[in-house]
């Protein structure tokens, strides 16, 4: 009897939790409010990217085209995987010291994996890090780039 | 005044029409190339109006949109789906068995259509009222095991064949209590003709008339249609998560997709049944008694009756697919061999009694 | 058993054996041939029980090989570490874990993968990681891969 | 087994590398028997890109970033395991605040772990619904980890010394939000998973490990705690305060599948309880200790273990004092706990072999380093 009292508890049972789980998706299915799928390019405009969100290694410029970049390769050194190259050009001061100046800073987006230690490791507070994150292009050469846009110079230090 | 005797009135005026211009047995040929082509172009487009439905529910149950982007709401995503599968090659593995394998989506899907046959869509909207409609339907639809054992033997390939096996294990094991379940209404009905059963429901569906047998009739019947069309969570036979796709692993291009149709016409045939034998197919819901309730409802059409009734079914069914986890195939048999079928038998004895004794709501 | 309590301990079971102690751990040189016999008494031994080998490791030090276990008991809950000297690198070989602990054999395949040791009475040796063709063993010191591709 | 030993009526298949339940690229060798397991046999490899060996070339602040990418869910603590394992090279301690950060930090990744494991494990069975709704609370949680680190799953956030950056000032408020949510949320997977018969038909009694067999296979975290033994490195050898808050090591003694879904569920709440009990007491100062350009090691070794989501993530540091380490090692939780797979898989059907692979919750990264 007892078993035949299991055998009929077990379809109970069964059946009372199978329900609960049918209710549980038609409960969404009834309520469209709780959706929350994003049509991605539709809503460009209203999509938030936090303001620490590491998408691109920039080297920002002010109004008169300069930069803070001294070129000393401490970015350089400390990239785990070798996207930064620096290029530095030696060039002779007015008082006729040889000096060196950055040349090109050279990023492959491509090697880039967004530990943001370049950024930290930056004893001038040249580089930062850019919120941009549509990345993708046809050719790969186009992942290499160089930050410091044509006749950028050293922002000359304040007298 | 009423649209399924306006549709009957049509069917005559085309006949008529036919006989007086070609020869009778010509005009019976057309006919009949006629009715299948009708059904067939009906069946494909309710199985893309499927696909479709059943993407969005399964998008909505999930918190999500589903298909958006084809098309105004994503309408014409299964389309499009359609249209990529055409145009797709169709590779067939190198060791394989050509023939067999070549063969097997067919087999599928022209099983699937035969089961059409016996279908009463609205009152004399029927290809062929044959006198014994369910037993034609449970004997057609066990064909359509044959074609998947063909494709996931011929494959050549161990996931295909393991999915062909359990889903061989599966059918078989499962008409037993689904037919069981169909002969509790065939014996209260006293006929197993289609349109007998639906006139039988005149006066008050089976599930309401027929009150406890036939309602467990019913939830079994639901449960091993879900299983005979290899749905979740009873999908074993090509459970994608341990035998990546099953019997149809090495199909691609329109090969698949007749795979994927047949399995989605064989879901409708199944709710069809259901819809016929336990709600009354195209029939109103009548009371029998409240003849202006009866009068009333006799206004909207049968033909939406029917499929009111079939999509209800279908719903149930991807309600099921969306919601479950997956069986073992050992639980799987346990469940029809332990539970539905002791179920099924005693119910029917139980119909019998009260078929004999006319206990009828 | 505490730090010091284990020390004296092994002092006693073990003598002659060096013990040092680093940071985490309490190390035990084992000499090469012994340390089967060693490891054994300390996994069966009531008073120590280790029983849960949770590491197990090389070191190159390009003139010897270092093997490092890593030991806890679950019922004293106290760790120890034992290290076994390898002279000969190129034939460095060393009795296989894997009746002790079953966790040594894929501790004992990379091993074998990554450095080249080879362990005698383990089951199965493979290299799990690299392809069986691979030449050489790429944790060694001076490993040098021919064609490295850079982009 | 070799090849050769298969009898008449026995067959080999391969899963994976690319197979939907492996979860990465995880090949198995099965020997079958119609639909049972005899033996099965682990190939790995296929994501092997020698982190062990990359790490000797790097600094000690450089290498730290590539264990983000071996257990991907568990990026935070694998690199609070690494930036631990410095720190007591140069016999430092984070600052107050930035161990109680890294500990809410390691509580929340845990969290996203076992909802990740939860939704996979719902499709693994069959269930696609649980995949959704569990990323729509892991989502809330990635959203928080990008406002504050600046990505949303390989974070490089903890560094040695500290954190690289202070918690975003919308941190406790959304993480407040997230454990109401969560609470509320967690009776929802009983609804579709923990109750439903089917589910526990699939994983109850199934999958056995004894606690024998757990120690010596060295497994480690939920696996081996669903078998009774007590390994949590939280309560052992405690590291950043986790001394300091309460929690409880759950413990099941089954062994089974249904014991380690269950153990991970109830670790999901000690989670919540652990950050709770923090959220509001965060403590004022420096949330980072500057280091030198250049870190160098005394020479020796360090060893330091920590708990991940999977079980015992051990970094070994072996130091000659130069600017580079000189060996590291990982000893990896999701290593070991491959090792059970076998004996549990003895006997088994196929449709087991998704669910225990599921429940140990591999990571093949993880794995193959």
């Amino acid at each position: 009897m007892n078993s035949i009292y299991q055998y009929f508890r077990a379809i109970w049972y069964g059946f009372s939790s199978l329900w609960k789980g049918m209710m549980l998706t038609g409960h969404y299915l009834v309520h469209p409010k709780k959706i929350l799928t994003q049509q991605y390019p539709e809503n460009r405009d209203t999509l938030y990217i936090p303001e620490r969100f590491q998408g691109e290694v920039v080297l920002p410029h002010d109004e008169n085209n300069e930069h803070l970049c001294t070129g000393c390769t401490i970015c350089e050194m400390n990239c785990p995987n070798g996207s930064i190259k620096i290029i530095t050009r030696s060039v002779e001061t007015p008082e006729g010291k040889k000096k060196k100046e950055l040349d090109e800073w050279v990023y492959h987006l491509g090697l880039c994996t967004f530990c943001g230690q370049c950024i930290d490791a930056c004893p001038q507070n040249a580089i930062k890090m850019d919120n941009s994150f549509e990345h993708s292009v046809y050719d790969r050469k186009l992942l290499t780039k160089v930050l410091n846009q044509p006749g950028s110079k050293l922002k000359s230090a304040k007298k | 005044m009423q649209l399924s005797i306006s549709l009957l009135e049509i069917t005559r005026a085309i006949d008529s029409w036919l006989n007086s211009v070609f020869h009778p047995h010509l005009a019976y040929g057309i006919e009949l190339v006629l009715a299948g082509v009708a059904v067939i172009l009906l069946v494909v487009a309710m199985a893309i109006l499927m696909v479709y439905a059943e993407r969005k529910l399964a998008g909505f149950m999930q918190l999500r949109l589903g298909p958006m982007r084809v098309g105004k709401w994503g309408t014409m995503q299964a389309v499009a789906d359609v249209m990529k599968l055409l145009l797709k090659e169709c590779l067939t593995p190198t060791n394989s068995d050509k023939l067999m394998f070549r063969v097997a989506p067919f087999v599928v899907t022209i099983v699937s259509f035969m089961t059409l046959v016996p279908i009463a869509f609205a009152k004399g909207i029927q290809l062929w009222d044959i006198n014994i409609g369910v037993f034609y339907i449970t004997a057609v639809s066990s064909l359509s095991v044959i074609g998947i054992l063909m494709a996931g033997w011929s494959s050549n390939n161990k996931y295909s064949l393991l999915g062909a096996m359990r889903s061989g294990a599966q059918i078989v094991s499962y008409e037993l209590s689904g037919g069981l379940a169909l002969i509790v209404v065939v014996m209260m009905s006293g006929t197993l003709s289609i349109s007998g059963i639906v006139q039988a429901q005149a006066d008050g569906w089976w599930i309401i008339k027929g009150h406890i047998p036939v309602i467990i009739a019913f939830v079994t019947f639901v449960i091993t249609s879900t299983a005979e069309l290899n749905r979740a969570p009873f999908d074993l036979a090509e459970a994608e998560s341990e035998l990546t796709a099953g019997y149809h692993t090495e199909y691609s291009g329109m090969q698949f997709a007749m795979f994927f149709l047949s399995e989605y016409t064989n879901m409708f045939v199944l709710s069809m049944v259901a819809a016929t034998v336990f709600l009354g197919g195209w029939m109103p819901f009548h009371i029998a008694g409240l003849d202006g309730l009866n009068h009333f409802m006799d206004y909207i059409p049968g033909i939406v009756w029917f499929f009111g009734k079939t999509f209800f079914i279908l719903f149930l069914i991807v309600w099921f697919r969306w919601t479950f986890p997956r069986l073992r195939i050992d639980q799987l048999l346990k469940l029809e061999w332990k539970y539905l079928l002791p179920v099924s038998i005693i119910n029917v004895l139980f119909a019998a009694f009260i078929a004999l004794m006319g206990w009828y709501l | 058993m505490t730090k010091e309590e284990l020390k004296s301990y092994l002092e006693k079971t073990f003598p002659g054996m060096t013990q040092e102690e680093n940071i985490d751990f309490l190390v035990l040189w084992v000499e090469k041939d012994e340390i089967f016999e060693v490891a054994r008494k300390l996994k069966e031994d009531e008073a120590t029980r280790f029983d849960f080998l949770f590491d197990e490791t090389a070191i190159d030090w390009q003139t010897h090989f270092e093997m490092v276990y890593h030991m806890t008991s679950t019922t004293y809950r106290h760790d120890l570490e034992i290290k076994v000297k390898l002279e000969d690198r190129d034939h460095a070989e060393l009795p296989s874990m894997e009746p002790l602990w079953k966790a040594a054999e894929m501790y004992e395949n990379e091993i074998y993968d990554l450095f080249g040791i080879r362990f005698s009475g383990h089951p199965h040796l493979r290299r799990i990681f690299m392809s069986n063709e691979w030449k050489g063993y790429p944790l060694r010191k001076d490993y040098q891969d021919d064609d490295v591709i850079s982009l | 087994m070799e090849t050769n030993d298969i009898k008449h009526d026995e067959f080999v298949i391969n899963v994976g590398p690319q197979h939907p339940s492996t979860h990465g690229v995880l090949r198995l060798e099965l020997w079958l028997d119609g639909e049972e397991i005899i033996d099965s046999k682990p190939h790995l490899g296929y994501i092997h890109r020698g982190i062990e060996k990359m790490s000797e070339a790097l600094g000690y602040k450089q290498f730290i970033y590539l264990t983000s990418r071996m257990d991907y869910l568990s990026a935070h603590i694998n690199n609070q395991a690494c930036s631990l394992a410095i720190e007591k090279g140069l016999q430092i301690e984070a600052p107050a605040r930035a161990q109680v950060i890294r500990v809410l930090m390691a509580e929340l990744t845990r969290l996203a772990s076992h909802q990740l494991w939860w939704g996979a494990l719902g499709l693994d069975l069959g269930a696609v619904s649980p995949f959704f709704y569990a990323f729509r609370e892991r989502e809330m949680i990635l959203e928080i980890f990008e406002e504050t680190c600046g990505s949303r799953l390989t974070m490089n956030y903890i560094t040695p010394g500290g954190v690289v950056n202070d918690l975003h000032p919308d941190f406790v408020r959304k993480v407040k939000v997230l454990i109401e949510q969560l609470k509320g949320n967690l009776h929802e997977y009983y609804q579709l998973l923990t109750g439903n018969v089917i589910f526990q038909a699939r994983t109850r009694g199934v999958g056995i490990l004894s606690a024998e067999d757990a120690v010596s296979l060295g497994c480690t975290g939920p696996v081996a705690r669903a078998s009774g033994v007590k390994c949590d490195v939280r309560k052992l050898h405690p590291y950043d305060g986790y001394d300091k808050v309460e929690f409880k090591e759950v413990l099941n003694d089954k062994g089974d599948n249904f014991a380690r879904y269950w153990l991970r569920i109830e670790e999901m709440k000690q989670s919540i309880y652990i950050i709770e009990q923090l959220i509001d007491n965060i403590p004022e100062g420096s949330y980072r200790e500057k280091l030198k350009g250049i870190v160098k090691l005394p020479a020796g070794e360090y060893y330091q273990r920590v708990e991940t989501a999977r079980g015992e993530l051990g970094v070994y540091l072996v130091s000659d004092g130069k600017k580079e380490p000189y060996r590291v090692r990982f000893r990896t939780p999701n290593f070991s706990n491959l090792n059970a797979l076998r004996p549990m898989m003895k006997g088994a059907k196929i449709g087991d072999m998704v669910s225990m692979m599921a429940t140990l919750d591999l990571i093949i990264p993880d794995i193959d380093r």
